[in-house]
């Protein structure tokens, strides 16, 4: 447990270290000392604020990843499984995929309006990529001797899927949304800065244009620790849900 | 009633092609025991799989009961060559005998019966709770026949399924398969490639040749119905019968070198 | 070459002829939806006076250079961040003391957006290409990185145990056993990567001004030039198709052992 | 780092590398123009426009000696010089018409909208490109001059090209916008319900070119070379409006047409101070400074 | 020499725990070929990989030439029992047998020369090309017996490998195996469940308990070296000693019940 906690927090030490020794006596405009980005810190994300721009950032977020996952592992199966359907929607979904969300804000608005909807829309389109793309190739890749037992033994429909596909691509599904996890937070940043009155990338991004430089820097290290927290969430998840696969690689390596 | 007629398979992948299979004809009435042996490679493997109806043949005609095949037939249970891939890894050793049950929409109560049944009945209780892929290669297989077994299935096709366990184990699993077949008046066919496991399970024993491959004998087996392991072995008919066989596989490799 | 049925047509539709299909009933929607009223067309152009305006902007050799510096900026970016992705990827997930340790720095810098990077870029490298470089590598390394760290958590031990036991070395060990394992992996990520680097590349252009459609995007948006803003966005699109093309024809030569690929060369 | 460093490469008799950091709108047509005329040239400076989107992409450059000038409106400089970013203008950028009714930027609602007056939007939805920035000041300015509590008005923030769209779905109840989309609003219908910029202050210089005081420390030769050169720019742009709408077309994608129609802004080459100091107070009235800027330090 | 003192291995895996193996002792001089034979899932798998190095046990000593295994030590091949998995899908056949000769650094000429002769040997000249997944189970099992014979190890543990081939290949094996001893004067250390086949392999017999696993009995094989299918087998001295081995097992699975 020691040893755990003493990985979790040993290389994020030094680094905060180096950084803050490197910074003390920094006389740049813009990467000011982080003495200064953590006293910031401490003033800028009082309850307050947070109530005020992190909860609302937070739910955004949360809509869109999960309707992001839905879909995502939905369109990923139909797709993995039905080779015609991949062929013909593969390269419209690359046209989108290729599509910069920031240029999409402004086509969504107009269909979403400015409005929480937007926002979330703008989180799924974006993150929903690394979702659908690991579930086709999960699906595609799961065993054929897995696939013909489950046919003979009729194990067919909902079940083929719950029981069969989802599982055997578990492990890659979880990779895409991990993936995903942090492209959301990126694009709940990105969806802040248009039509947004608050959230926290709407905060990042006022700082950085009021010329508060200590205050987004400040801005960036809880999106970074908002980003930690969702993601050892996350592995928790993963490791419940995966247990058989972890056991499984893990049962040979150590016995 | 199982028909086999003409049956061709050639696989194409890229510029190698292999005819697996050249002209197969041959029937299993309902309720039969047949054993099917042949040399290593000579397509067995791909011939239960277009039984199973998982596999499209290049050519000729597989019935059940008179219906084309093109999916696996209801009723219909297999136990695979690659009994370690086949069996689900995320799910333990019961649900993975348990789940097939599930889909037949078996009850509660009887599904748990029958999955006790089987796993006992192959030596496995205790493992119940176990992936897997923590046990030894013939504990998997085992998995794999209890499931088949506990799915009381019309017909069962069987692929090697006792290459992985020992002697005794494979002695206890032969005389299973039999008092399934004779309890539940099953459907086998059964691919081995020990020939006196052929001669005392089945009634009948059909010989593939080697590559391109057709079938090159068969054989009844009249040995009386009630079989043990001590006696019948001792049987000079099946003494017999099994130099026969010999024979015929011998002959088999021989042609084609 | 289990799964295929009897008699299923493959022929008759080849990939690439869905893909087209696939493609055209897009463009057949844009189409209808502005002449049909269903959306206003001072917002959504129908298809063909988008293609009018990309017709108009290929007889501009501003468009062709932008398109060079967007593809400059996003090829280098992708080079670097798959060629550190991967590096760093197989040294940190084979080796699991050094994949204890950063976990958490990863999961800590993974989420910072490259976006809120802006400023830094910009003091280092000005509204230049290296500016957009930073971005787009930043963004583009995890993607390849995580991939190819769940990528060597997939080798299968009994193949590992297969090279231990003849006594590869370790870097054998990678070439032949984990490598191709996460290859898979890899693919799936060097497809995201491409992506989000252009993806990247043209927010940062957007954002930043950096030459490249990304500015002209934001030029024509500012300019009230809808159709032409349109026409640069299916560019991008477009770009998205071919590199996705290029990847796809990749996997295929490299993977044709996969299971996912085997299915569909075996009949 | 980029070839060229503080255009320390000047002795009087070389060619100064100039980068300056603009945002393509009509606001820069001059120096696009006097490019072209070449103002610039003849005062031994090689001018690269290099466009940002907003001040927050180019300050940092200016600042760090990416670009030896910027270009930006008044509030943001301001609001720069409160958290003490080390910048001085050098030269006015772009002003009011002060014609009500005829400037380049306005509040506008649709045409059957039930507000009339700039009071009329007291608890209503406005947009603007940039929160706490100049749009809101002004159009809060407009309002008070109008009659109504200006602190009690909403901003949403969303990009210039989306207001028409926004406005016309109902999402915002007035848009606060600049050319072009002011013609293009105008054109369908839109209405003009406060000149912002005129209500403001007389004549208000909008934005700036600046540069970083370290520049000016150790160039003080360039940046006087670059004054004038923007300051002839100017002054030819004022005076030659159909010049201005065909330089347009060689940096934005506006069409002719649409380009024919606008309403052009003054450009004068004097900072006018007291419109500079007028804003400065709105802003600090409107909570937009943390402090008082201090315009010293700012003008040139 | 391969001495193995002491081994015990328990598996862990959350509250799951099983001893494999309760206490192992037995030595393998160099040059020797001893056959193991034991009840499935007795823990023949896990020994060998004790051996080999790959699996940590947890109390005991292995020693290759005095020397305590931490790893696999060099100049040993091992079959592995799950054959399908230890191929390497995403190479060709001739590739999967080349790879550990090149990782010895062996010339190439040579190494031409030692897998075609390793591919003759086991019957699968013209697969080469072929990759590991299109080829049957048995082909399978025979390419990584042919990995393994072409890598001409000092010591060769071989778990099962026969399992999935006919009668008459596996008796081509069989021979092939005891050719490749003598004349490399490999040590070698077979798992088997056929009883039949341990006792025409062997010099010695060691035959283990069922769990918890002990060594039940050793036998010395005092068959004449130079061993043939038809006559060893039909040897009565084969018969009695094999009619040893299968009550010995016997006894071993009675005490396990
Ligand atoms: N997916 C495939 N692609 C190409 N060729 C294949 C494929 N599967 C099998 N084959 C070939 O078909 C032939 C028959 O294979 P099959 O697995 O049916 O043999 P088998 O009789 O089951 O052999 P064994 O007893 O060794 O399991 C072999 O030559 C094999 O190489
Ligand atoms: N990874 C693992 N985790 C937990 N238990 C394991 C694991 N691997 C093997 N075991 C257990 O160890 C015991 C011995 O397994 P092992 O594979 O060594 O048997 P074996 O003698 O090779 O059997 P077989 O002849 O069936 O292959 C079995 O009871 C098995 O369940
Ligand atoms: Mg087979
Ligand atoms: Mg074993």
């Amino acid at each position: 447990m020691i040893k755990r906690v003493l990985y979790v927090v040993a290389l994020p030490a030094v680094l905060f270290g180096a950084w803050f020794v490197l910074s003390d006596n920094s006389e740049s405009f813009y990467s000011p000392p982080l003495r200064d980005i953590l006293t910031a810190f401490g003033d800028t994300w009082s309850a307050d604020r947070l109530r005020a721009d992190v909860v609302p950032s937070l739910l955004r977020l949360f809509a869109g990843y999960l309707l992001a996952a839905v879909i995502g592992v939905a369109l990923g199966v139909a797709i993995g499984l039905n080779r015609r359907l991949r062929a013909t929607v593969e390269p419209v979904l690359e046209f989108f995929r290729a599509i910069p969300p920031p240029v999409l804000v402004p086509v969504i608005m107009l269909f979403a309006g400015i409005g929480d909807g937007m926002k979330v829309i703008v989180i799924v389109f974006g993150c929903i990529w690394p979702i659908l793309l690991n579930t086709v190739e999960g699906v595609r890749a799961v065993d054929s001797v897995v696939l013909d037992t489950a046919r003979a033994y009729g194990v067919t429909g909902p079940a083929r899927l719950t029981k069969v596909i989802l599982p055997s691509a578990g492990p890659q599904i979880a990779a895409g949304l991990r993936q995903a996890l942090s492209i959301a937070i990126i694009l709940m940043v990105i969806s802040e800065m248009f039509a947004a009155s608050n959230g926290l990338g709407f905060t990042i991004v006022q700082f950085q244009r009021s010329f508060a430089i200590p205050e987004m820097w400040s801005g960036i290290i809880l999106l970074g620790l908002l980003g930690f927290v969702l993601s050892l969430l996350f592995r928790l998840a993963e490791q419940r849900a995966l247990r058989w696969y972890e056991g499984l690689r893990a049962a040979q390596r150590q016995g | 009633m199982l028909e086999v007629k003409g049956l061709r398979k050639v696989y194409r992948s890229g510029s190698r092609e292999v005819e697996a299979l050249r002209d197969l004809t041959f029937t299993v009435d309902n309720g039969d025991m047949v054993c099917l042996v042949g040399p290593s490679g000579c397509g067995k493997t791909t011939l239960l799989r277009c039984i199973s109806g998982l596999l499209d043949p290049t050519g000729g005609d597989v019935r059940v009961n008179g219906k084309a095949v093109d999916g696996p037939p209801p009723g219909m249970a297999v136990v695979f060559q690659e009994y370690g891939r086949s069996l689900f890894p995320w799910m333990s050793v019961r649900d993975n005998v348990e789940l097939p049950l599930k889909q037949k929409k078996v009850a509660r109560s009887r599904r748990r019966e029958l999955v006790d049944e089987a796993l006992d009945a192959v030596g496995l209780t205790g493992t119940e709770s176990a992936y897997p892929w923590q046990l030894s290669g013939g504990m998997q297989q085992r998995v794999a026949i209890a499931r088949a077994v506990a799915y009381e299935p019309q017909t069962l096709l069987m692929d090697e399924p006792f290459a992985a366990v020992d002697a005794q184990t494979r002695a206890d699993l032969e005389d299973l398969v039999r008092s399934l077949w004779k309890r539940l008046n099953v459907t086998i066919l059964f691919v081995t490639h020990d020939i006196d496991e052929s001669v005392y399970l089945g009634q009948r024993v059909v010989m593939l040749s080697s590559s391109p491959t057709v079938v090159q004998d068969e054989l009844i087996i009249d040995l009386p119905a009630e079989r043990d392991q001590l006696h019948t072995r001792a049987d000079p008919r099946f003494v017999e019968l099994r130099t026969r066989v010999y024979e015929q596989i011998q002959l088999a490799k021989k042609a084609a070198r | 070459m289990t799964s295929v049925r009897r008699g299923s047509p493959v022929r008759l539709g080849s990939p690439a002829l869905l893909g087209a299909a696939g493609l055209a009933g897009l463009l057949l929607v844009i189409e209808m939806l502005p002449r049909l009223g269903l959306v206003d067309d001072r917002y959504l152009p129908p298809t063909s006076r988008i293609a009018a305006a990309l017709a108009d902007e290929t007889g501009n050799p501003q468009f062709w250079a932008s398109l060079g510096d967007t593809l400059v900026a996003w090829a280098l970016g992708l080079a670097i961040a798959v060629g550190a992705g991967v590096l760093a990827g197989i040294v940190i997930g084979s080796i699991p003391v050094l994949r204890n340790l950063t976990a958490s720095t990863v999961e800590f810098l993974r989420p910072i957006p490259s976006v809120a990077l802006i400023p830094l870029a910009v003091l280092l490298y000005g509204t230049d290409i290296g500016s957009t470089l930073m971005l787009v590598c930043y963004a583009a390394f995890w993607q390849v990185f995580v991939q190819v760290l769940y990528g060597v958590a997939d080798v299968d031990p009994v193949a590992y145990e297969t090279a231990r036991s003849f006594r590869f070395s370790a870097w054998a060990r990678i070439r032949h056993v984990l490598w191709p394992t996460a290859l898979p992996y890899v693919f799936t990520g060097v497809r995201l990567a491409a992506s989000v680097a252009l993806v990247l590349a043209i927010t940062a252009e957007l954002v930043i001004g950096a030459p490249g459609l990304g500015k002209e995007i934001a030029v024509a948006q500012a300019s009230e030039a809808v159709p032409t803003m349109y026409a640069l966005i299916v560019v991008t699109g477009i770009l998205g198709v071919l590199i996705n093309l290029l990847a796809r024809t990749g996997e295929r030569r490299l993977l044709a052992w996969h299971q996912s690929v085997r299915g569909e060369v075996a009949t | 780092g980029t070839s060229s460093d503080s255009g320390s490469s000047g002795d009087s008799g070389g060619v100064d590398k100039v980068k300056v950091g603009v945002i393509p709108i009509i606001d820069v047509a001059p120096i696009y123009l006097g490019q072209q005329k070449g103002f610039f040239k003849n005062r031994n400076i090689e001018l690269t426009m290099e466009s940002g989107q907003g001040g927050a992409a180019i300050v940092p450059g200016v600042v760090s000696g990416q670009f030896q000038f910027g270009f930006s409106n008044f509030t943001s400089l301001m609001i720069a010089q409160t958290k003490n970013v080390p910048i001085k203008t050098v030269a006015a950028g772009v002003a009011s018409t002060g014609e009500q009714g005829k400037d380049f930027g306005a509040v506008v609602v649709t045409k059957d909208s039930p507000i009339k007056t700039a009071a009329d939007l007291v608890g209503k939805k406005v947009s603007v490109n940039t929160l706490k920035n100049i749009g809101d000041t002004v159009t809060r300015e407009s309002v008070r001059k109008a009659g109504g509590d200006g602190a009690n008005v909403n901003f949403v923030e969303m990009p210039f090209p989306n207001m028409q769209a926004a406005l016309e779905k109902g999402d915002v109840d007035a848009a606060w916008v600049v050319e072009p989309q002011l013609s293009t609003i105008k054109a369908a219908g839109g209405r003009e319900v406060a000149s912002t910029f005129v209500d403001a202050a007389d004549d208000l210089t909008v934005a700036a070119y600046f540069t970083s005081t370290k520049l000016l420390a150790d160039d003080a030769d360039l940046v006087k070379r670059f004054t004038e050169a923007v300051n002839e720019s100017l002054a030819y742009a004022d005076a030659n409006p159909e010049e201005v709408r065909t330089v347009l077309s060689t940096y934005t994608k506006i069409d002719a047409a649409l380009g024919a129609k606008l309403v052009l802004p003054k450009w004068p080459t004097q900072i006018n101070e007291p419109s500079v100091q007028t804003l400065a107070k709105l802003g600090e009235g409107d909570g937009i400074f943390s402090g008082t800027p201090d315009l010293e330090k700012l003008l040139p």
